[in-house]
């Protein structure tokens, strides 16, 4: 029984002194079988709360559990774990052949086994003419999937994976997700993925663990994270385009932005109160050009905006709008009060520097605490009983 | 096994240094001590038996009390500062030797080196060639050299002298020159230590660093100077460290080309009079070790404590 | 990557034109001459010295010590010295004289199972000292490197007196500095393990330090990477580090083996005659065709070529299997 | 006799592997008891198994079975050898073969079986009458002249010449008794210096004269034993007593004799002092020349006289078609040592006229050996005159009894056996070296400044000043 | 000027007598500063075709021009071009500081020169305070991150990179792509980039060159690769997630296939003829759940469908559909006959396992040769001057 455990795991590093906390006072509790993708902007501690659940690192502080076992200062080889590596790590002395059995001869398989166990793993990670090359003959890509191979034919009871397909093209990734997740029913094992792509992050995982500076922000459910964050870093994190903040106050009747306003009742929300500052977040999905506004269940009021660049992407338009007068404000903050970020369909005829006006779902709307970061609502207008009438509310999608 | 894997870093470290110290101590530190021992003695008036002396041996080593027991005119010290008087000083012939051959060493041998790491059609040859010298046993060394520059058959010595390096007659019984035939024979056959160390460092550095230099707009002799050079330089550091050792060890191609008496060096000092005094050579022996100590101290304060 | 391919071909001027202008196009051409004249030079000073002692095998032995090796050679009424050694006679029977006279192949095998011994045991024990010294950070690393190197500092003379009575087992060992007995050791004398316990002792610090050097440059990925595959931390430095260092390693190898097969000081005191039953190794053969009054240089050379060649094959063998660059394609970094 | 080993016909030894080391430590199992024997390498691969087969045939029991250890070849390194086998107290071998430059120190140390208790009486006698005395000294303690070590053979050098080309020159060896009348270095030089200057050779003399315990031990010493000087005031303190003895190597006569080096060498003058001696025709190579070294170009018909020892006369002498070795035959000649001043004008006691250094070998015993009644059968076998001439005739090693050298077996060895008589007249004038536990200290000395003052680094005053000063402090104890 | 040319550009490896060839005839022609993404599978020749570029690689055949000048066998160093490694290779000996100033030191750069671009490049890839780390004391992004800052500080004529992104996490690729874009505009260099990433390839260039097996598929506009697609291969490669295939038929007035059919008629569309093979290619987000078939400009009849697996990813929901009896057929092949994916919003109420109607636009039907592979038509039922009234046709983005 695979379950994974950490508690208060820390791991600092001390580079001469000056000292860098990787994981931060770390509690995590994954079941048997779960697949749990850890994401996180770059240098968040991703890779370092791996190796200690691989027993590379010895945390500085806290245990590790995986099964009923106390791990944290077991040999990496006795925890029943293999793990792709962010850097690939293979061997270069041996050949993909080699490097993909490696694990397998040295728990002494018998070589019909090992055989067989490396052309399925070369199989799936569609290899199978190269298992005599040397790792310094092949791709970028192909070197990653090697070392994924390496991991899946030890079927062991925790998987590790440090984004062991930033490497792969859209297609392969693809390709690969389905095979991971196969060998996740089929194995019934426990995953740990690290990666950076929100698509994987969403389809693969049981549920999805954010970190930020080290520290766990929100564990849950793919879907909760994009629609319930926890706080202004997970929402801003998870979802690309990133979601829109708007920094705002409560008033007894409305929620005032500098440029435009929402209605609201404060005393419906619970936590609320008028006078409160609070930041707003509304996703560039919810956001909606004005001559829809009757499709839109809980519309705003028009706010006037002027497009500024319109980017497509194939099967949407990113279209960023200047609300108000603003200049275009390159500013590294969450909050970006003059500018919105509103997807559309391809085939709109939006232009560059048109003058607009757009409505925002008002039921999609998130408040943040603006001086805790701490999320307060996330349907501004919560959903109703008529929202069993999707039907008609469901907009076709293209 | 598994214990072996729980241990801390500090544990396990010790743990694997067992073998080492179980050798070292039998083999090397055991008979240092009783040798340490035999430096606290001294022989007796009729040869019969030994005498503790206590530092007594070490004293007489400095205040050239000892020089008598030494081959020929040699000193330990040097008794003055003309060319003879350091020429005769053991302390200065090994010093001269050392920092003379291993400089010139660790150039040709970096650039055997640089050679061999290239790719050419028959560089396994080339490497065998170059290895050849590193492999020829001292003995022999000392006989190609001893009869190049022998008086009978030797056809080096005239052209050589009329250069200036070398004295016309006599020449492997002057001090000058049979040191400068022996440095030349040192490095001879050690560059090739020094090229298969470096050669060895070379190979280990990751080509695709190369490829980045090249881009970035480095020339070859600043890919070697900010790629290759700092790369390879912790193995020049062990490279120049063992032969800067040795070379203070020099003994056995003194003895086959010219003699203890002609190139007194630290080491055949300890040889000459290994066999009837054996309290002053074991106190010479500590002394020469003594000394290296400090040189290697203060090579490894040159080159940064990342040496060690 | 790869060496640019000379693919100009260029009018019909002078070819030492037509090499300066394609050398001016093309810099690389002149890096690959200078690299031709600097890989002649470094050639022909190394062999010279070789084909020196080739001359001295094949000369015969009467002639060795009488006369210049360098004939006179009169060219068109001009005489001259041939700036050239060349032997005096011919005489390669020297390389079958050094069979008769000794068992000189009884030598060398004794020197190559004494070499590979002691190779293998200094290996095996700077392996685990170099990845203590070059991976693990723990208090007293330093202090004990100088110690270990300390042992290289003394002449091989200062071991001898003290490990040949200890070899010798007709006394107890005593406590250095007292007379308390504590054990008699085996007789070693005569046998291999007189030999290559101080060899292995004596050559162990260099191994460490190069071992050492090489195996702290291995990136931890690596390590790390055979570990979750179920190394333990010894089987990845068996398994994955000492492969990786293969140069290092090689040249340890290579540098230890050749010095013990060439070793004598040792090995002439602890085989008490210079006998190929005793265990007396290469040079101990080699020393046999010089008697009180005469040498016979020619045999000398012979048999050291005939000494030496087995190494320079075994080296190049050796070499042949270390491929360079190891550690590209390993890491992303 | 082929005994320096060059030829091919030298495999009937089988180097001494053969024998399994059965016998170390395992008894003698009742009837064979096996005697350890440190031998010479050469010997023992070329005559082994005539010398052990001498043994027996010299009344060696067949129940004591002869074990020959080789030695290194070089002296140097069997003397350390022997010295660490020693003091460790091993019981191997029983006996040794040991270079009488050496011996007397391993006396000093107690290091051996004193034979005079060991002995029985009668060989004892028969060493003290009938051996060369001042070669059986080198074996006997100094302070009480107990027997330590029983004599195997001398070794003397002579003066080797081109019997051709001195008559070339005008001169006849034959009708002036040169092999046995010693001359004097006046005349020698002028014969030397004349020959040399009608012959087409390029060396009118070689000699040894290299840093090395060779030219302190014997070349040096010779000359200046010729000229009347010694070491430490004469032959009575040869072996010493150290510090109390005179140092006088600074004397006239010992500088007198390297002046006279330098003369043959350089041609120099010394205003006057040597306007009769021949000059110039000995090389300054012999500053660097061992005894090979020297013996090449003479041996190659390249040199009129040549210094050396009996083993040249056994290689030079040989017939030229019999040997594809270079050799002279019949033209070699051989003379004692020449002189400067007789015995009796000589400055220090003992000294003067024809001088032959003295080299050799004596046998001694391991006082830890556990079968000394076996060791003391192999002594007396080996005692045997017979056995003697056995040892002249397959290894060219001569006899430790005068009496023998007139012997008919003597003159009769092929090759050595033409040179007897002047042998013989050299064994009756050697000078063994001055051996004591300090002698290797002094003897690098000695060897340093007679070649510096030879090579004219130095005036021979000068060196020999320097050396007089460094003997002093080696003196002290 | 720096325009780049290659010309036949081809390159072998021997690999043990087994050829590769990594680079297939390549013809390309990049104008000054244009932006240049090369997308295709692992493996299928990007990084050897920059490394050709860069003079890292002499191609076996062909000649490379950059600017005006014939480069093919100039070295690296000679061609003004900086690059970012796919494989990172930072100089382990060099801390972060002399990682990124290595190339100006070479060139004798002033130091406070030097100080002023590190300092701006450390900026841009918000490596601000790490100046003094070592490599191997950072984390996989931080690496990357340090590897474009070393290119970007060069300012040369050509940029090439490969892969730069694919260790960072979405917010900061989005930041990256700015700034990247933004030293575009400045230094107006060219820039050659490989990458997985189709949002960033749609984004950043101006022209796509799909590869594929050393070979070139296509070069054009990121939406003319998206919309008109040259053959099969790109049609299939280019979109995430992929096009949908199907196999089919042309009759005299329909596209029949296994399951369905489309009515068009076959004179209307140049390259097509009653009997033709045909495959069929549609992308995800052109069609529609039945129900909205009235919003769709040319809806085809509704087709029956049971809805397989649903994966929700936030801002839509894919949804796999079976059609016919058709068994889930995991084939690794380009068509599947019986699968189709469609892409819907997520606030649709649709279940697993339900039986529903779809409608494909067929506006938007790809039409390819099955035998050669290469498009026909990209339009089945053509844009007609109806289009014009497009603000009923678009669809609200959500
Ligand atoms: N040194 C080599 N020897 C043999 N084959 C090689 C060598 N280098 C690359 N290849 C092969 O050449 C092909 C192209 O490699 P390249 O690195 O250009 O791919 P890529 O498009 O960059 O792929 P990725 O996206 O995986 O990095 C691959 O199939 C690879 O296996
Ligand atoms: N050996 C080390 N010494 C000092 N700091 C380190 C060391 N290793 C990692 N760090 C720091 O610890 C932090 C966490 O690193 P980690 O590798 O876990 O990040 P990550 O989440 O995997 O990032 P990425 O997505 O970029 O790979 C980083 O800020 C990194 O710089
Ligand atoms: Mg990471
Ligand atoms: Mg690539």
């Amino acid at each position: 029984m695979a379950r994974v455990r950490l508690e208060h795991v820390t791991k600092r590093y001390d580079d001469q002194g000056d000292v860098v906390t990787a994981v931060d006072d770390m509690n995590l509790d994954i079941d048997h079988g779960e697949f749990i993708c850890f994401v996180g902007p770059s240098g968040c501690g991703k890779s370092t709360t791996m190796e200690t659940i691989a027993g590379l690192t010895i945390p500085t502080e806290g245990e590790i559990y995986i099964g009923d076992r106390e791990v944290t200062n077991l040999p990496p080889k006795d925890r029943g774990i293999a793990m792709v590596f962010q850097n690939i790590a293979l061997f270069p002395h041996m050949d993909v052949y080699d490097n993909i059995s490696f694990g397998l001869r040295l728990r002494d398989y018998p070589q019909d086994e090992i055989d067989r166990r490396v052309e399925r793993a070369a199989d799936i990670v569609q290899l199978e003419g190269m298992l005599n090359r040397m790792p310094e003959e092949m791709s970028g890509g192909q070197r990653q999937r090697v070392a994924i191979a390496r991991a899946i034919v030890r079927e062991p009871d925790v998987f590790l994976m440090d984004e062991p397909l930033a490497n792969l093209d859209a297609k392969l990734k693809v390709h690969m997700r389905t095979e991971l997740q196969r060998l996740h029913k089929e194995l019934d094992t426990t995953i740990i993925y690290v990666t950076h792509d929100q698509e994987e992050a969403m389809t693969l995982s049981d549920r999805i663990a954010v970190l930020d500076s080290g520290q766990l922000q929100q564990i849950d459910p793919p879907l909760t994270c994009y629609n319930e964050p926890d706080n202004l870093f997970v929402a801003g994190f998870i979802g690309s385009p990133s979601m829109n903040f708007i920094e705002g106050t409560v008033t007894d009747t409305a929620l005032e932005t500098p440029n435009f306003s929402l209605e609201f009742n404060p005393t419906s929300v619970e936590g609320v109160s008028a006078g409160d500052d609070v930041t707003l977040g509304i996703r560039p999905e919810d956001i909606y050009p004005g001559e829809l506004k009757s499709e839109v269940p809980d519309p705003s009021g028009l706010i006037t905006a002027t497009t500024d660049i319109l980017e497509p992407m194939g099967d949407e338009i990113f279209a960023y709008l200047l609300l108000g007068d603003g200049e275009t404000s390159m500013s590294q903050e969450l909050a970006t009060n003059d500018q919105l970020l509103m997807s559309i369909d391809p085939d709109s005829d939006l232009e560059e520097d048109e003058e607009i006006g757009v409505v925002i779902d008002r039921r999609n709307v998130h408040l943040f605490d603006s001086a805790t970061g701490e999320a307060i609502v996330h349907d501004l207008i919560p959903y109703e009983a008529d929202s069993t009438t999707s039907g008609s509310e469901v907009e076709s999608d293209d | 096994m598994r214990w072996m894997e729980n241990l801390s870093d500090t544990q396990y470290a010790y743990l694997l240094l067992v073998p080492v110290f179980v050798l070292l101590g039998i083999v090397a530190l055991y008979p240092l001590l009783r040798t340490f021992e035999l430096s606290l003695f001294a022989l007796s008036a009729d040869f019969s038996s030994t005498n503790f002396v206590g530092a007594g041996n070490y004293v007489g080593l400095f205040t050239g009390e000892k020089n008598r027991f030494l081959p020929g005119g040699t000193t330990f010290l040097p008794e003055g500062f003309g060319t003879g008087a350091l020429l005769n000083s053991a302390l200065v012939v090994t010093i001269i030797f050392a920092v003379v051959s291993v400089l010139f060493e660790t150039l040709i041998g970096l650039g055997q080196a640089l050679i061999l790491d290239q790719d050419f059609y028959g560089r396994r040859w080339i490497r065998a060639a170059i290895i050849i010298p590193w492999a020829v046993p001292i003995v022999i060394q000392g006989m190609i050299f001893f009869l190049m520059f022998n008086s009978n058959v030797g056809f080096l010595t005239p052209p050589l002298a009329d250069l200036g390096l070398l004295a016309p007659t006599n020449t492997l019984n002057d001090t000058a020159s049979a040191t400068f035939i022996i440095i030349v024979a040192d490095i001879w056959k050690t560059s090739a230590f020094m090229a298969l160390l470096i050669l060895a460092g070379l190979q280990s550095i990751d080509r695709g660093l190369y490829d980045v230099a090249k881009v970035a707009g480095a020339t070859k002799w600043q890919q070697f100077k900010l790629i290759t050079f700092p790369l390879i330089l912790p193995t020049i550091g062990v490279a120049v460290l063992f032969r800067s050792v040795q070379a203070m060890r020099v003994y056995g191609i003194i003895d086959t080309v010219s003699s203890c008496t002609v190139v007194p060096s630290l080491s055949c000092m300890v040889v000459a009079t290994f066999t009837t005094r054996e309290g002053t050579s074991a106190a010479i022996a500590f002394v020469t070790a003594a000394i290296i100590g400090t040189v290697v101290m203060g090579l490894i304060v040159w080159q940064g404590e990342d040496a060690i | 990557m790869a060496t640019p391919t000379d693919t100009q071909e260029q009018s019909s001027d002078g070819p030492l034109q037509r090499w300066t202008q394609s050398a001016i196009q093309n810099p690389d051409k002149v890096y690959r001459a200078l690299f031709y004249a600097a890989m002649v030079f470094f050639l022909v000073t190394t062999l010279f010295p070789f084909y020196w002692l080739i001359v001295l095998a094949v000369t015969p032995e009467g002639n060795l010590l009488s006369g210049s090796f360098l004939p006179t050679v009169n060219l068109f009424g001009v005489s001259g010295t041939f700036p050239l050694p060349v032997p005096k006679g011919f005489n390669p029977g020297a390389f079958v004289t050094v069979f008769e006279q000794v068992p000189f192949h009884l030598y060398m095998l004794n020197s190559f199972a004494l070499a590979v011994t002691t190779t293998v045991i200094v290996l095996f024990v700077a392996s685990l000292a170099g990845y203590v010294f070059g991976r693990l950070r723990f208090p007293g690393r330093a202090l004990l490197m100088l110690g270990i190197l300390a042992i290289s500092y003394f002449p091989p003379a200062a071991f001898v007196i003290p490990l040949f009575q200890a070899f010798a087992g007709n006394a107890p060992i005593t406590i250095p500095f007292t007379s308390i007995p504590l054990f008699t050791p085996p007789r070693m004398l005569n046998t291999p393990g007189s030999m290559v316990l101080p060899f292995s002792a004596l050559f162990m610090p260099l191994s460490i330090f190069i071992l050492t050097t090489f195996y702290g440059q291995i990136p931890d990925g690596l390590e790390d990477a055979a570990r979750v595959e179920g190394t333990t931390r010894l089987g990845a430095l068996f398994r994955v580090i000492m492969p990786l260092s293969a140069p290092g390693v090689a040249t340890a190898a290579v540098l230890t083996f050749i010095a013990v097969y060439n070793e004598y000081f040792f090995s002439s005191i602890m085989a008490t005659s210079p006998e190929a039953a005793k265990w007396s190794p290469i040079v101990g053969g080699i020393l046999s065709y010089q008697t009180q009054y005469t040498t016979q240089f020619n045999l000398m050379a012979a048999a050291s070529i005939v000494g030496v060649l087995p190494v320079v094959i075994l080296v190049i063998v050796a070499q042949e299997r270390i491929v360079s660059g190891l550690t590209s394609g390993a890491l992303k970094e | 006799a082929d005994f320096v080993g060059g030829g091919g016909d030298g495999g009937n030894g089988g180097s001494g592997d053969g024998s399994d080391g059965g016998s170390t430590g395992d008894g003698s199992g009742g009837e064979t008891t096996t005697v350890q024997w440190g031998f010479d390498p050469v010997a023992v691969q070329n005559n082994g198994d005539a010398i052990k087969q001498a043994l027996h045939d010299n009344g060696l029991s067949d129940s004591i079975e002869i074990e020959f250890v080789p030695r290194d070849q070089d002296t140097g390194a069997a003397r350390s050898n022997y010295n660490r086998l020693l003091s460790a107290g091993e019981t191997n071998p029983d006996m040794f073969l040991m270079d009488n430059g050496w011996t007397n120190i391993f006396i000093q140390r107690g290091q051996l079986q004193n034979l005079s208790q060991a002995l029985p009486e009668e060989l004892l006698t028969d060493v003290s009458d009938n051996y060369f005395s001042a070669f059986t000294d080198t074996a006997r303690n100094p302070s009480n002249g107990d027997l330590f070590g029983v004599p195997v053979f001398p070794d003397f050098p002579t003066m080797q010449y081109r019997k051709d080309l001195v008559e070339d020159a005008g001169y006849s060896p034959e009708s002036n008794n040169w092999a046995t009348e010693p001359m004097t270095w006046e005349e020698w030089s002028n014969i030397a210096a004349d020959t040399y200057d009608n012959a087409d050779v390029d060396y009118g003399f070689t000699t040894q004269w290299d840093i090395y315990e060779g030219t302190s031990c014997c070349t040096f010493n010779e000359v200046m034993s010729s000229w009347g000087g010694a070491y430490f005031g004469g032959r009575d303190n040869l072996f010493g007593p150290i510090g109390e003895r005179p140092i006088t190597v600074n004397n006239e006569e010992v500088v007198n004799s390297l002046n006279m080096m330098r003369k043959f060498v350089h041609d120099e003058d010394f205003g006057g002092q040597f306007e009769g001696y021949g000059g110039g025709f000995t090389p300054t190579e012999i500053l660097g020349w061992k005894e090979e070294d020297a013996r090449a170009p003479f041996v190659n018909g390249n040199a009129v006289f040549h210094r050396n020892w009996p083993y040249s006369l056994a290689l030079g002498g040989r017939n030229p078609e019999e040997t594809e070795d270079p050799a002279l035959g019949e033209n070699l000649g051989a003379m004692p040592i020449p002189y400067a001043v007789s015995e009796s004008e000589a400055a220090q006691p003992g000294t003067g006229g024809s001088t032959a250094a003295l080299g050799g070998w004596h046998m001694t015993v391991n006082p830890n050996s556990e079968q000394l009644d076996a060791v003391t059968q192999v002594i007396r076998s080996a005692m045997q005159p017979d056995f003697q001439l056995t040892l002249l005739s397959v290894q060219g090693w001569l006899p430790p009894r005068p009496e023998l050298f007139n012997s008919s077996e003597a003159q009769n060895v092929p090759v050595v056996g033409r040179y007897m008589d002047t042998l013989q007249v050299a064994g009756n004038n050697t000078m063994p070296r001055p051996v004591t536990g300090v002698w290797s200290d002094q003897s690098s000395k000695i060897a340093q400044q007679a070649n510096r003052a030879v090579g004219q680094e130095a005036s021979s005053a000068d060196a020999m000043a320097t050396l007089e000063s460094a003997l002093a402090e080696t003196e002290q104890t």
